[in-house]
């Protein structure tokens, strides 16, 4: 069966406490060189073969993103 | 003078209960000593308390970046020398991130947060934090929590049961779909506790559903000043 | 250094109305400037001037609650109306403020982050006071139960207060759900925060001092919330092109909240209070920074100036307009004293929060702000932040309401037979407006803090502000929208008059009233017409019972095209009492107490829940309201709860005697064996809505006295029976109800409509 | 400045209820054709230059992902 992968960000003007919180933690860590994070979320789904790109921008637009505050983007594997 | 026992309180950036814990340590006679995060050492205390709340705003996962703390680092050399240690809610969370308590907490299975008060089962009255309670004692504690589905993998799971170290169960229904209706669990030596439920809730009938959890701070002071003594 | 004009030549159109601002209001910017305001000053002026921040159109009406405001009832004002929130002194030396505002559309527009982020500007409000927060009441209003996008609204508002609330560490201790249809595209999310302080210890927000260092601390600022004045943020627009390039993508005008930032805030503030290094200090919410400046400089006594460039900024490429109009949140200005700068700083270090001298207090009479080293405002600030537009707009109180009136419940069919009235009692106690609140409030922590004494579904919420005196405040919030449709005074006072009964109820003594006005659009002549009604009727209301209104929050514009929301006024009232351990449980006690009702009851079914659910009608007149006899019912429970007489009470309200008495027995897990007074029809007596009654549950031993205090203070009372050892509610001659049927009808509605909030299926993997 | 993207997934025998929740509610929107969904974290890093694929990988399994309960991957874009 095919695997679509969507991945959700917030939008760049939208804050990210979490990626922020991310980026403070990793010096604590030892874990240096990293300027920036944005955290966001990966869904992997697993379609019939006749699920057409328009279906997958919608369940991604309608459903897995928020478009009010985020930004998306649909990958088949 | 009689023996007084010290109970250390860490408060991290986003903790909310170490008011509530400190206050549940006083009223079992000992005596709270606040903890810094940035503190890497404990100040000689008999028994550390991780209290709930939201420690960093659980951002990424519940407890994980508290759990790389100093006072951690100190906490993990403190439990390997037999101090007690009790992680209560996100204190849980941060133990298991830590790895010193097995398994990890999660989403619970409803999606939503839960707050209720909560029936438990005390499953082993024979751990350095529980000593106060009956076998099978059926006792109601607030619970409070939104990533609070204990999992671990099966062999973890048995070893847990096997041992005796699942000591708090739910009981009415499972709040958030826990692994074997799992709210609590200790350490192989029974000197470090994690449960999602909030004892410090518990200590007084005007603010609370009962005074059940106080017997957990009692049951500390017990081993604490038992082992002074003996 | 003359301000760096934009837009230079007559030509160049600037787009004020775009912004909202009217042609007149503009003229005036033009007059009071002597010249065409720059980009950043066009913007401040139109946020400032917004009805949401200006109050041009309400003001004229809400001058009248200062004017029936009277020395007596201001005694224990600490602080009134025009600070960020009243402060009240409840004893001991203690002082409590609270407030109560609005987040109504963005919470249509993304439901989890506009409450969510309601919750923390009515939060750091209270913080603004210099008081901790220790509590938080929501009152939430959504189109029908069943309606397909209250299932989207609903579930997210609530997540978001309790996602926000929550992780801050606040206790969430009471609030409302109401269904309407009339929100369905206008859902209202109102947050009310509670706080206290040391008398002492209160900070107000001004600016004095030539030569104080304005700090802005807490997050940095981005380009969220910007929304509105968005048109003036683009680069395009302020290079020598204005108008030409729109396309530029459009900025998303809602914020996201970041509760931890504010929890740290929290405690880094009070630290800063402590530690006295604060001379001023202002929240930044609606208008940002535009805001907090020109209201700081203009409370103050001199002037102010600021450096945009040293705010630090979340965006690079930020422009001025954009700085000065960011809404984000989680962050609050101070005036500090020179000589306390490094150690405001430390103790910002300290908790890791971000903050920066962005300017200073001036002995001149201008907010100058410059940016790239060019002045890009240089206004008066009084004219920004006070003297903004007032509008007399008309009032006509709308033909429609005689029809309202006309149209009486007596013509709709009554329940008689015994068998319908119990049918009508399990339908009532199901509907979406009684029945259980349960999926909502389990969503709250109610524990954190350690000092609720009282929270959902108790009729106020409670808390201890003072572990060694065990001194507590109670607080309540109601409205109720039919009764105000039908008449926005009466309607009001019924709201401020429920409340007041709420906390009352608990023993504790009500002492101070917020306000949140949910309207429709201003210009109506109609919606004009409820609002001065509501303000008028809240007033003389407060003034009866002689406790003030500290303050409030208006929310105009609240409407689908042109189909007004019911007004909604929200009251929030506040009560202290000086030892926790005597409140009085919501319920009826235990087994062995009677029953007593409070009150007197009337075939008062205008508005009431019963035409509603029944019927869909709404007609007629709301229920009489009685302030006197509330008052009096008040000094009743004050005493009964000082002296340890009741063990339990519960008001009348939605729903009437029926409810009340479900709900009390399902509170305190007894049952009861109850008789309807002969004289009333059962149907009146069991539901009709008349105000100022409530339910006891008495201890044999103080019958003679509880009797005795009601007749001294005039109080009718009907003894209906008494609670029962069986778990059974038996009304004689009509019905008889099991606990468990009851509380499953009670709670199984919301479940029903919005998921179960536990777990679904059980975890299989690893299980043994 | 290089991108790089760590995706964070529950492991498989983890229960994921809010994948579940997204399957129940596709064919609610109309939308047919998936028969799974799992829902796990997307992180995009800014790191600088300098930064190896071992510190990458400390990042991911040590901070980012919890090993107790999650898979990785690690990718330069
Ligand atoms: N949105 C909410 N948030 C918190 N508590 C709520 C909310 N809605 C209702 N409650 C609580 O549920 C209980 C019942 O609410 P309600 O019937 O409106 O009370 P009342 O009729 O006494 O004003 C009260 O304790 C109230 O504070
Ligand atoms: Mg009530």
């Amino acid at each position: 069966m095919p695997r679509v992968v969507v991945d959700v960000v917030p939008k760049p003007e939208i804050l990210d406490p979490q990626g922020q919180a991310i980026v403070r933690a990793l010096p604590r860590l030892g874990l240096h060189g990293v300027r920036d994070v944005r955290q966001g979320k990966h869904f992997e789904l697993d379609v019939e073969d006749d699920v057409d790109a328009e279906t997958l921008h919608r369940i991604a637009g309608e459903l897995l993103a928020n478009p009010v505050i985020e930004d998306w983007t649909v990958r088949r594997l | 003078m009689s023996a007084v026992c010290r109970i250390g309180v860490i408060t991290f950036p986003g903790t909310l209960d170490d008011v509530d814990a400190a206050r549940a340590v006083r009223r079992a006679g000992a005596q709270p000593v606040p903890l810094w995060h940035a503190d890497d050492d404990l100040h000689g205390v008999d028994a550390v308390v991780v209290p709930g709340g939201f420690s960093y705003g659980d951002y990424l996962r519940a407890g994980a970046i508290a759990a790389h703390q100093p006072v951690l680092r100190a906490v993990l050399d403190a439990a390997r020398r037999g101090t007690l240690v009790l992680g209560i809610c996100n204190g849980f969370q941060i133990l298991c991130e830590a790895g010193l308590l097995p398994g990890a907490l999660v989403r619970n299975a409803g999606l939503h947060f839960v707050c209720r008060d909560q029936r438990l089962r005390v499953e082993n009255p024979a751990t350095a934090w529980t000593g106060r309670y009956a076998p099978g004692a059926d006792i109601v504690v607030p619970l409070k929590s939104i990533e609070g589905r204990y999992v671990a993998d099966a062999s973890t799971l048995s070893e847990l049961e096997g041992d005796g170290r699942v000591v708090f169960r739910y009981l009415d229904g499972n709040p958030n779909g826990a692994m074997h209706d799992i709210a609590g669990i200790a350490s192989a030596d029974g000197r470090v506790l994690g449960l999602m439920p909030h004892p410090e809730h518990a200590i007084d009938p005007l603010t609370g559903p009962s005074t059940d959890g106080l017997d957990l701070f009692h049951s500390a002071v017990d081993t604490v000043l038992g082992s002074v003594r003996g | 250094m003359q301000a760096r004009r934009v837009l230079t030549t007559p030509d160049d159109p600037q787009p004020y109305r775009e912004l909202g601002l009217a042609d007149d209001e503009y003229a005036r910017i033009l007059q009071i400037l002597g010249r065409a305001p720059t980009a950043a000053e066009l913007a401040m002026y139109s946020v400032m001037w917004s009805e949401h921040c200006s109050y041009k159109s309400s003001k004229v009406h809400l001058r009248y609650v200062g004017e029936t405001t009277t020395e007596a009832m201001r005694q224990r004002m600490l602080a009134g109306i025009g600070e960020n929130a009243g402060v009240v002194e409840v004893g001991d030396g203690w002082a409590v403020t609270f407030k109560i505002e609005s987040h109504n559309h963005p919470s249509y527009v993304e439901p989890y982050q506009g409450a969510a982020t309601g919750v923390g500007g009515i939060v750091r409000d209270i913080m603004a006071m210099g008081a901790r927060p220790i509590a938080i009441a929501d009152s939430l209003r959504f189109g029908l139960a069943d309606a397909a996008d209250t299932a989207r609204v609903l579930p997210g508002v609530v997540a978001g207060i309790g996602g926000y609330g929550n992780c801050l560490g606040l206790p969430t201790i009471g609030g409302e759900v109401v269904f309407d249809p009339s929100y369905a595209g206008n859902p209202l999310v109102n947050a009310l925060c509670v706080g206290v302080l040391r008398v002492a210890d209160l900070h107000l927000a001004h600016a004095s001092g030539t030569g104080n260092q304005i700090v802005l601390f807490g997050a940095r600022t981005g380009r969220d919330g910007i929304g509105g004045v968005s048109v003036l943020a683009s680069e395009s627009f302020s290079a020598s092109h204005p108008g030409q390039d729109r396309s530029r993508r459009k900025l998303p005008s809602v914020q996201v909240g970041d509760p931890f930032a504010e929890k740290v805030l929290i405690e880094c503030c009070l630290e800063l209070f402590n530690a006295g290094l604060v001379a001023g200090i202002q929240d930044l919410g609606g208008a940002g920074l535009s805001c907090v400046t020109s209201e700081l400089a203009s409370a103050g006594d001199g002037g102010m100036r600021v450096d945009l460039d040293a705010v630090p900024l979340r965006a690079p490429g930020m422009t001025p307009v954009e700085i000065l109009c960011s809404e984000s949140q989680e962050r609050m200005c101070a005036v500090v004293c020179p000589s306390d700068v490094d150690a405001f700083m430390a103790v910002c270090a300290k908790w890791d929060v971000t903050a920066t001298v962005i300017g200073e207090v001036t002995d001149g009479e201008r907010l100058v702000i410059t940016w790239h080293g060019e002045t890009v405002v240089d206004v008066p600030p009084r004219t920004v932040a006070h003297e903004g537009p007032v509008y007399h707009r008309p009032v006509q109180r709308p033909s429609t309401q005689d029809a309202m009136h006309a149209s009486t419940p007596d013509a709709l069919a009554r329940p008689s037979t015994p068998d319908a009235l119990r049918a009508t009692v399990l339908r009532m106690v199901a509907s979406p407006g009684l029945c259980s609140r349960a999926w909502v409030t389990d969503q709250y922590d109610r524990y954190v803090r350690g000092g609720t004494v009282l929270a959902q579904p108790s009729d106020a919420g409670m808390v201890r502000i003072d572990e060694i005196t065990q001194r507590g405040v109670a607080v309540a919030t109601d409205g109720n929208a039919r009764y105000c449709a039908l008449d926005p005074y009466v309607g009001t006072q019924l709201a401020l008059a429920e409340a007041y009964r709420n906390v009352a109820v608990t023993g504790a003594t009500p002492l101070a009233v917020t306000n949140c006005l949910n309207f429709g659009a201003p210009t109506d002549p109609g919606v004009m017409w409820q609002f001065e009604q509501a303000v008028r009727g809240l007033a003389d209301g407060c003034a009866a019972l002689g406790i003030p209104v500290t303050g409030g929050n208006v929310s105009f514009y609240n409407q689908t095209a042109d189909t007004a929301i019911l007004p909604t006024p929200v009251v929030g009232v506040l009560g202290v009492i000086d030892d926790v351990r005597r409140r009085i449980p919501t319920g009826l006690g235990g087994t062995g107490d009677t029953v007593w009702l409070l009150g007197e009851t009337r075939d008062e079914f205008g508005g009431s829940e019963w035409a509603h659910e029944m019927h869909g009608h709404l007609g007629g007149r709301p229920p009489v309201v009685d302030l006197a006899r509330e008052q009096a019912i008040g000094e009743v429970l004050a005493a009964a709860s000082r002296d340890g007489l009741v063990n339990g009470a519960h008001d009348l309200s939605d729903g009437g005697l029926a409810q009340a008495l479900v709900e009390a027995c399902l509170l305190s897990g007894v049952g009861a064996r109850v008789r309807l007074p002969s004289q009333v029809d059962p149907f009146v007596a069991l539901f009709s809505e008349s105000s100022a009654r409530v339910l006891l549950g008495v201890s044999g031993a103080c019958a003679h006295r509880v009797a005795q205090l009601c007749t001294d203070h005039g109080v009718t009372v009907t003894r209906l029976g008494e609670v029962s050892a069986a778990p059974v509610l038996e009304i004689a001659h009509i019905a008889s109800f099991t606990l468990d049927e009851l509380r499953a009808t009670w709670e199984r509605t919301l479940p029903s409509l919005f998921g179960t909030p536990y777990p679904p299926e059980r975890e299989s993997a690893g299980s043994t």
